[in-house]
């Protein structure tokens, strides 16, 4: 370890509990969900909490549990979305050379074209890049009563000759699967048939799962199989890592690459930000896989593990400080003294900007309190964001996250998958006794183990304040209440809530969108986020809500 | 580099694929007429994601919340039928939300699985989940039929189905029955204005205007001021007659209250630019005595006097323009009438009428000069490949048009739906004479802003 | 290439030449105040350029005819003094033209030479030449003093002077006078709309709508349905207040009307922006009992929304503008409320009383970081050196700031007088709540224009 | 003369009388001055005329005589401006690389600013180009009360530390003459003083003269005086020409300039647009002088031919059929057979363009009538090009022509200069003995003479119909009622007329700025004219005008 490591510092982490002018927690729990049916209620109850953890005589931290993953009662207005969305919109949109082509009508294809801000850069003109385009099969009722298949098969034959791509991904909706659509076995007759041109299928009918997360999982089984592992050469590379779980929101992967570069760390992969096809291809022979949502992509790094050999850390570049944590992290696992010097270089780099934007905003900033009701790792990383310019989270939880986020992959074995997620594939992955490599690293790979260095995710709710009230799968109800018993400084969430809660007069920064700002990820993202987050809780506009008259 | 850098001019036929659609499905369009009745939830009975998608979306064109309740159907609901999740729902959402009127749709989903949506509201009532004096309305609107448009006028004319009701003999002098179509708060507005100052007593529905263009006023109304009433809805059938705005939109729910209440109707062209507005005007006039206020004659002739001012900056100029059939009918009229030249017409909206519509507006000559296409494969991605073949002065249509505008250089005027990158379109209309004031002013900015943009230094303009 | 290729950033100090000036002279803003009372021909009295210019200047700007007349200036009448031709031209023009009113105003010559016009006018009463019931007003401008602002003011306190008057010793309760001052035709209809809403009788003077923005109806009419009547300008006199917008345009003529009729006065800012229409509504207020209609309250709310909404693309965004004093307060305090940073501030009208409302508006300590200057060498020429120095992100002024747009490439947005290369300032206003409103959607579009057009490809945006 | 030169036909030369629906021409003449108080009334029966010509024993024709230049009777709406807006504005105003300070309160430096549309264009971006500024000594009370000689002598002390020019010229505005600031004493001093800056004034106040036309007067002179002349060594070019009279309105000199350089003829100046210091130092070298507007500089044509013997002729580039009229009596003037084949080649290769245009345009345009009221020579030069589409003039009038313009140049011996015009200087110019040439060409000079080569022009009246009405300095109450009884489908004039005339559902065609359009002069100017006014006269706002319940 390099002595002269730069000290990236807490400003400030609140643990203060959780505190409103008038009511207790208690009151403001019971408050959310008094007015829903009896069922409904008993079913938020244990999907409500209030973070009291019991640190055991160990150190270990027993939590509370939360019922995470579960459906949402019908009529309840929630945040989530489904399946496709998942599968199409979050993991496969960032590639930018394979056609996605949804099979269906014509709504799915049309929402979920370019509204989630996945930028890409193809390194020059004549590289593929489809991301704005929106492709779909474009179903009518004769589709639906005789059969979408021939429709579908020619669509990709159109596809193929107005686009020569490399691979086509055929998406289902929910129609599909109803009247029997068999997608994958189109999609193998026309792979043979179009020959140079990859075509495979996801069956993520909108009705999958509970929520996104079930396309997300439908999603990376398609990558694993489809393309993972068909590079048959190792590419260049002495440090060579995955980044898993990282979308390119607002040019977060742009942020991250250029800081791996500098750190001189090859990147195979980033699933699925900024990627291609060739990427997905080539990641098995990656020595380190390092995720970042948790949620959404980590049976992947199972997956590659099990079969090549790389493992895995959980790792967050959201927040300076974990950013240059996640930095010594992957030096760590290498080992190699010339790349943590360079590592701690570009921190060294990096970080006196940060602290400096850090002290001329915290005065501004510190004090406030923020609630975050978003994604399946952003409600949790962004709690750091927040800390580094002293703000405190009162109150978070997932829109489709599943208990490990909340209490930690500890709880891992105790997770009962219900009905509706039941019939999720899981992949039966088994070793490639060709390319199989055992970990790569100068580190004492055994003692690493040892400790809590791989596949070690805490979940939000140890980060929490005591007593900070966590609700997965937020409804709309909830999150007026707890906005009006609350007045938070800030909340953030996505674009459905986004005006309601401004209506109440407090900012809704969206963690999906960014707000069409960022990159937020990194060192610079860092800054960004915090001169976006002053800009909000110190807006002059809430001095003019109220009329002189009112 | 080009952002759309797949798009060549080498169009082929496609029978199967549509690429960059110019249009959508029918439940957001059911989902933003229902918003337009005062104290209605919207609910989407099929799957979460339909929800999602159709709430985001409308958020993003309004800024305003967009409320809506799902189903929230699994992969059981789809295999058994939705009836469980909706009698649920229908329980929830009247203890937690609390709405006057429930307003379903379906999905593709809850369609091809056939799911009654009258019974199941039936056995609700029956099980006592209806509170006293609430309602629960629907709509089909299976996402493989028609387009947005098709769900708006459904939802529309479910409004007349539910509610309409003819009390007496005689109709109610002065009272008419307005359907706007599907057009913006601003233009509900500016549309009430006009019957209002026409002297006549306007029944508004759908309602947009005072909901999705709610003012920010440190409280949240999940059912803001807005939105037509039940009772209003109700009183539709004793209207002296209905003017419906757009065949598209408008046209079905007209009809119906027709043949449910025998109130006369008028379906006119929407009114945008100068000789729709006149229609619009002149069939006011059949219910207020023929009189036009001068305040009316006076808008009017501002609109002329802007057009006679700078006609040689409308003067031949050539637009594409994609959307909706009911508004693309009257721009392209306003466009002739401006001495412009309409040269690409694009709707997803599926519809042959749509073509004999655009070829009156254009008379039969100028049809033949003029590309004018509808339906799966009359999408964006071909509008584009036209334009790449040869280009325009302008493009008019929604927010997607803007990769376009940029490969190609051509500025770009939002209008229609959605539009997602920039505001204004929710507070002024493009309707009426007004709006059409409006529509000028933006061709001319456009216009004029490339004028000082690439005018060579010595030809830079002071005046224009 | 440039187009003002002789402006560097090498700023010296200048004593006697102004370059590309901020202001013009006097009589052109008594000619537009007095085509805002009804059936008035503003006359000229020096020679026939200055009423050519301003006529011009005029018509440039409301594409609209000026009608006014000159007294037609020869050398002799410059040697004699100008009685006989402004005898002769009252003669002709009630002749010919057959106003009700004559609103005389001076130039440099004739206020060099010394002409006295209300002598004058009682000569050409005493011949006769003056029909009954008809009335001339006169207001001194000389072109050397203040500037175009100077002259309005000057025209419209002649209107109290010439016109208002206290017949009773109670006033007329609910009924107030508004003077709007310098402002758009659709200005001057925003806030009338404002007042009526207030439940208020207002007597607008000078009012230019329907005057100068009226409708194109194949007859002309030399005086157009709009104007303040005489009757109303002598009832000005019975009001129970006044309310002056902009002290420098208005202030005069609502103090000349407290001195001689005893009417209580509020001198406000424009009503430009939000604050600036809090404090219009707040005032009228105190006369309707103190209620404000919902219908207000919720415009408010929809402008506090859009900037809710929109806050990102306004903050920190630095402006460069120019103008006239009155405009420039309101507009500087709004683009502080948008948490925008206004960098220069520019005026050539003459007065030191500027630089502290500015102050006043910016606050002591941002008023620092901010360059204001006034009077001659306050000029656009300035204004560009300051922005060669450092640069801006947008432009706030009249039609003469597109040469330094596009020289430096930054937006420009077109406020102010005058805009004689676009239109749309006639018929939309940009004071009250609504106006407001249309200033920020002008605002962000400009820079989500800039943001469509230089963002790099992989950071193009589809929702704003 | 080359045998196979391009037929230019008239497509129609209408020549019908004036005619109205109902009244006759002198029941309408009688109705425009019905309401003028009986003096005026009496001066403005001299100044609208009917059109009688009639045609003497020997050919020659004898007008009516019209009381143009004349002052316009105080309190009439006039088109008119001031000696000022001539001087300042219209001639000085298109050369590029002189300051021109005005010496007034601002408004005149104001008003025009950039409000002609004379364009230009320098060659290099070192070139000088102070047309887009305004430069005024914006005189204050102060210096109305102890005079202004001081201020305007810091002015251009201050002009010439920012930008170092050739030329600073100075323009006195009303006040100035009366406070008695000596102008051109102040120039004189200065011009030692900053010794390579010339340094000129000009006293145009405003009162001088009865329109912009003492203006030109003023103006000319002073070109004449400061700079004609003073370029001692000839420059090259076999053909040299001035054109006199050209302001480049919408780039008209452009492609004037282009013409003339295919010819092989050169243009060492144009009086003055897009012009030069440079440009009338030379202009003495011209062996032709060639005068467009003959109104605003037929005495700087007359000046030169005087003090350095180029005689001049009369041109017009307005409309096609006088664009290849005029290009072919300069090639006779200088008779060489080469430059008579150029020419004739270059019309060759315009006309065809116009012939098309002409056909495809005359069907939709043939039998319009057209009035025009504007300028000194626009008026008349106009109405070729409108015939050229099939339309007629029936009625025309100058702003602030002279009797010539009307009547033509022999009745220059009549006119009776007034006391309104009396002060306005003569100039009175002698031989220079050094740089005085006889004329240079190989043309029979003395053969020309006798003819009407030189110096001829015969005014509007004579090419215009029988009984057309024609009207000076016409007053917006004439041009009111001259519309509304004989509802023109075109009304030519200015900005002050455009929007009364245009409410009254007639499309008004501005000839001073042509509606921010042009160029409009040679063939491609010819062409463009047509379409443009064949879209003004065709426009659908036409049909719009009245609603539907009118």
């Amino acid at each position: 370890m390099s002595t002269d490591r730069i000290n990236t510092p807490d400003l400030k982490t609140p643990s203060e509990p959780f505190e409103v002018t008038t009511m207790t927690a208690e009151q403001i729990k019971d408050e959310l969900t008094r007015q829903y049916p009896s069922k409904v209620k008993r079913k938020r109850d244990k999907q409500i909490l209030l973070n009291e953890k019991i640190e055991e005589a160990d150190g270990t931290l027993t939590l509370p549990v939360i019922n995470a993953n579960t459906r949402t009662s019908p009529g309840i207005i929630t945040q989530r979305g489904c399946s496709y969305a998942g599968c199409k919109g979050v993991i496969m949109g960032p590639t930018r050379d394979i056609v996605n082509i949804t099979h269906g009508p014509i709504g799915c294809g049309f929402y979920s074209w370019l509204t989630r801000r996945n930028q890409t850069k193809p390194p020059t003109d004549e590289h593929d890049n489809f991301m704005p385009y929106s492709f779909s099969t474009d179903m009518h009722d004769e589709n639906i009563i005789f059969g979408g298949e021939k429709k579908l098969k020619a669509a990709i034959q159109e596809a193929y000759d107005l686009f020569h791509p490399k691979a086509i991904a055929v998406f289902a909706t929910c129609p599909v699967g109803l009247i029997g659509d068999d997608v994958h076995q189109v999609c193998r007759e026309m792979k043979r048939e179009l020959s140079d041109c990859n075509v495979f299928a996801f069956s993520c009918e909108g009705y999958k799962g509970v929520s996104q997360s079930a396309g997300h999982h439908i999603a990376n089984n398609g990558v694993f199989q489809h393309m993972v592992g068909n590079q048959k050469t190792e590419p260049e590379g002495k440090f060579k890592i995955n980044l898993l779980g990282e979308y390119n929101i607002g040019g977060d992967a742009f942020v991250l690459e250029d800081m791996f570069e500098r750190c001189g760390i090859t990147l195979l992969s980033t699933f699925s930000g900024n990627s291609t096809v060739e990427q997905f291809e080539q990641s098995h022979w990656a020595q380190l896989n390092c995720v970042m949502c948790h949620r959404s992509i980590n049976y992947v790094a199972d997956m590659i593990e099990k079969k090549y050999g790389a493992p895995w850390i959980k790792v967050n570049f959201i927040g300076a400080k974990a950013t240059a944590k996640s930095l010594r992290k992957i030096a760590e696992f290498f080992d190699d003294a010339e790349l943590t010097a360079r590592v701690e270089k570009v921190i060294e780099e990096e970080y006196p900007a940060v602290r400096k934007a850090q002290e001329e905003i915290l005065p501004r900033t510190e004090g406030k309190r923020a609630m975050l009701f978003v994604g399946g790792s952003r409600a949790h990383s962004y709690q750091e964001l927040f800390a580094e310019i002293g703000m405190k989270t009162i109150a978070a939880g997932y829109e489709f996250a599943h208990r490990d986020d909340y209490e930690g992959r500890k709880v891992l074995p105790d997770i009962k998958i219900d009905a509706d997620s039941r019939n999720i594939e899981e992949l039966s992955v088994e070793k490639d006794e060709e390319h199989f490599r055992e970990p790569q690293t100068n580190a004492d790979i055994e003692e690493l183990k040892k400790g809590d260095f791989f596949q070690n995710y805490q979940g939000m709710m140890a980060d929490m304040g005591e007593k900070a009230m966590i609700i997965d799968d937020v409804s709309h109800h909830e999150a007026e209440k707890l906005i009006e018993m609350c007045q938070p400084d800030i909340f953030c969430a996505g674009i459905k809530e986004k005006y309601a809660v401004q209506k109440l007069g407090v900012p809704c920064k969206q963690l999906h969108s960014y707000d069409y700002g960022g990159p937020y990820a990194g060192f610079q993202g860092a800054i960004q986020f915090y001169q976006d987050i002053d800009r909000m809780v110190n807006s002059k506009v809430k001095d003019m809500i109220k009329a002189p008259w009112e | 580099m080009a952002l759309l850098r797949h798009t060549t001019d080498d169009v082929i036929e496609r029978q199967a694929l549509t690429v960059n659609p110019a249009k959508t499905c029918q439940p957001i369009g059911a989902m933003y007429a229902a918003l337009g009745i005062h104290r209605c939830l919207p609910h989407s009975h099929g799957s979460q994601g339909c929800c999602s998608y159709h709430r985001s979306t409308l958020s993003r064109h309004y800024k305003e919340p967009a409320m809506a309740a799902t189903s929230s159907f699994t992969e059981g609901s789809s295999v058994f039928g939705g009836q469980a999740n909706l009698l649920q729902a229908i329980n929830t959402i009247f203890s937690v939300y609390d709405p006057d009127v429930i307003a379903v749709h379906t999905t593709c989903l809850s369609e091809t699985i056939g799911d009654d949506i009258p019974q199941i509201a039936e056995t609700a009532n029956n099980k006592g989940l209806i509170p006293e004096g609430k309602k629960i309305i629907h709509a089909n609107t299976p996402s493989y039929v028609g387009a947005h448009t098709t769900g708006f006028a459904n939802m529309t004319k479910a409004m007349v189905d539910y509610f309409a009701t003819s009390t007496t003999e005689e109709k109610v002098e002065g009272q008419i029955n307005l359907i706007p179509g599907w057009v913006e708060p601003a233009d509900m507005r500016e549309m009430k204005r006009i019957v209002k100052m026409m002297g006549l007593e306007g029944i508004t529905f759908p309602d947009t205007s005072d909901v999705l263009d709610a003012p920010l006023r440190a409280e949240y109304k999940m059912y803001p001021d807005g939105g037509t009433t039940v009772e209003q809805l109700a009183a539709t059938g004793d209207s002296s007659g209905t003017i419906a705005l757009g065949p598209v939109c408008s046209g079905p729910a007209a009809e119906a209250l027709k043949a449910k209440c025998q109130v006369p109707e008028d379906t006119l062209p929407l009114p945008i630019g100068l000789r729709a507005t006149d229609i619009f005007v002149q069939h006011l006039r059949k219910y207020n005595g023929g009189e036009v206020p001068e305040a009316i004659t006076a808008e009017r002739g501002r609109l002329v006097d802007m057009v006679s001012d700078m006609s040689q900056y409308f003067y031949g100029k050539t637009v594409a323009l994609w959307g909706d059939p009911d508004q693309l009918v009257s721009l392209t009229q306003f466009l002739v009438d401006l001495d412009m030249r309409p040269k690409y017409i694009i709707t997803g909206t599926p519809g042959k009428v749509f073509l004999r519509r655009i070829a009156e507006v254009l008379g039969e000559e100028d049809v033949k000069k003029v590309v004018v296409k509808q339906g799966p494969q009359a999408d964006m991605f071909y509008m584009h490949q036209l334009i790449k073949r040869e280009k325009v002065d302008l493009l008019i249509g929604n927010t997607y048009g803007k990769y376009i505008s940029r490969d190609e250089d051509i500025p770009l005027i939002r209008h229609g739906f959605p539009i997602i990158d920039r505001v204004g379109h929710q507070y002024f209309p493009t309707c009426g004479y007004r709006g059409a004031i409006r529509l000028c002013e933006k061709i001319l900015d456009a216009f004029l802003d490339r004028q000082d943009r690439d005018s060579p230094e010595e030809s830079f303009e002071l005046t224009m």
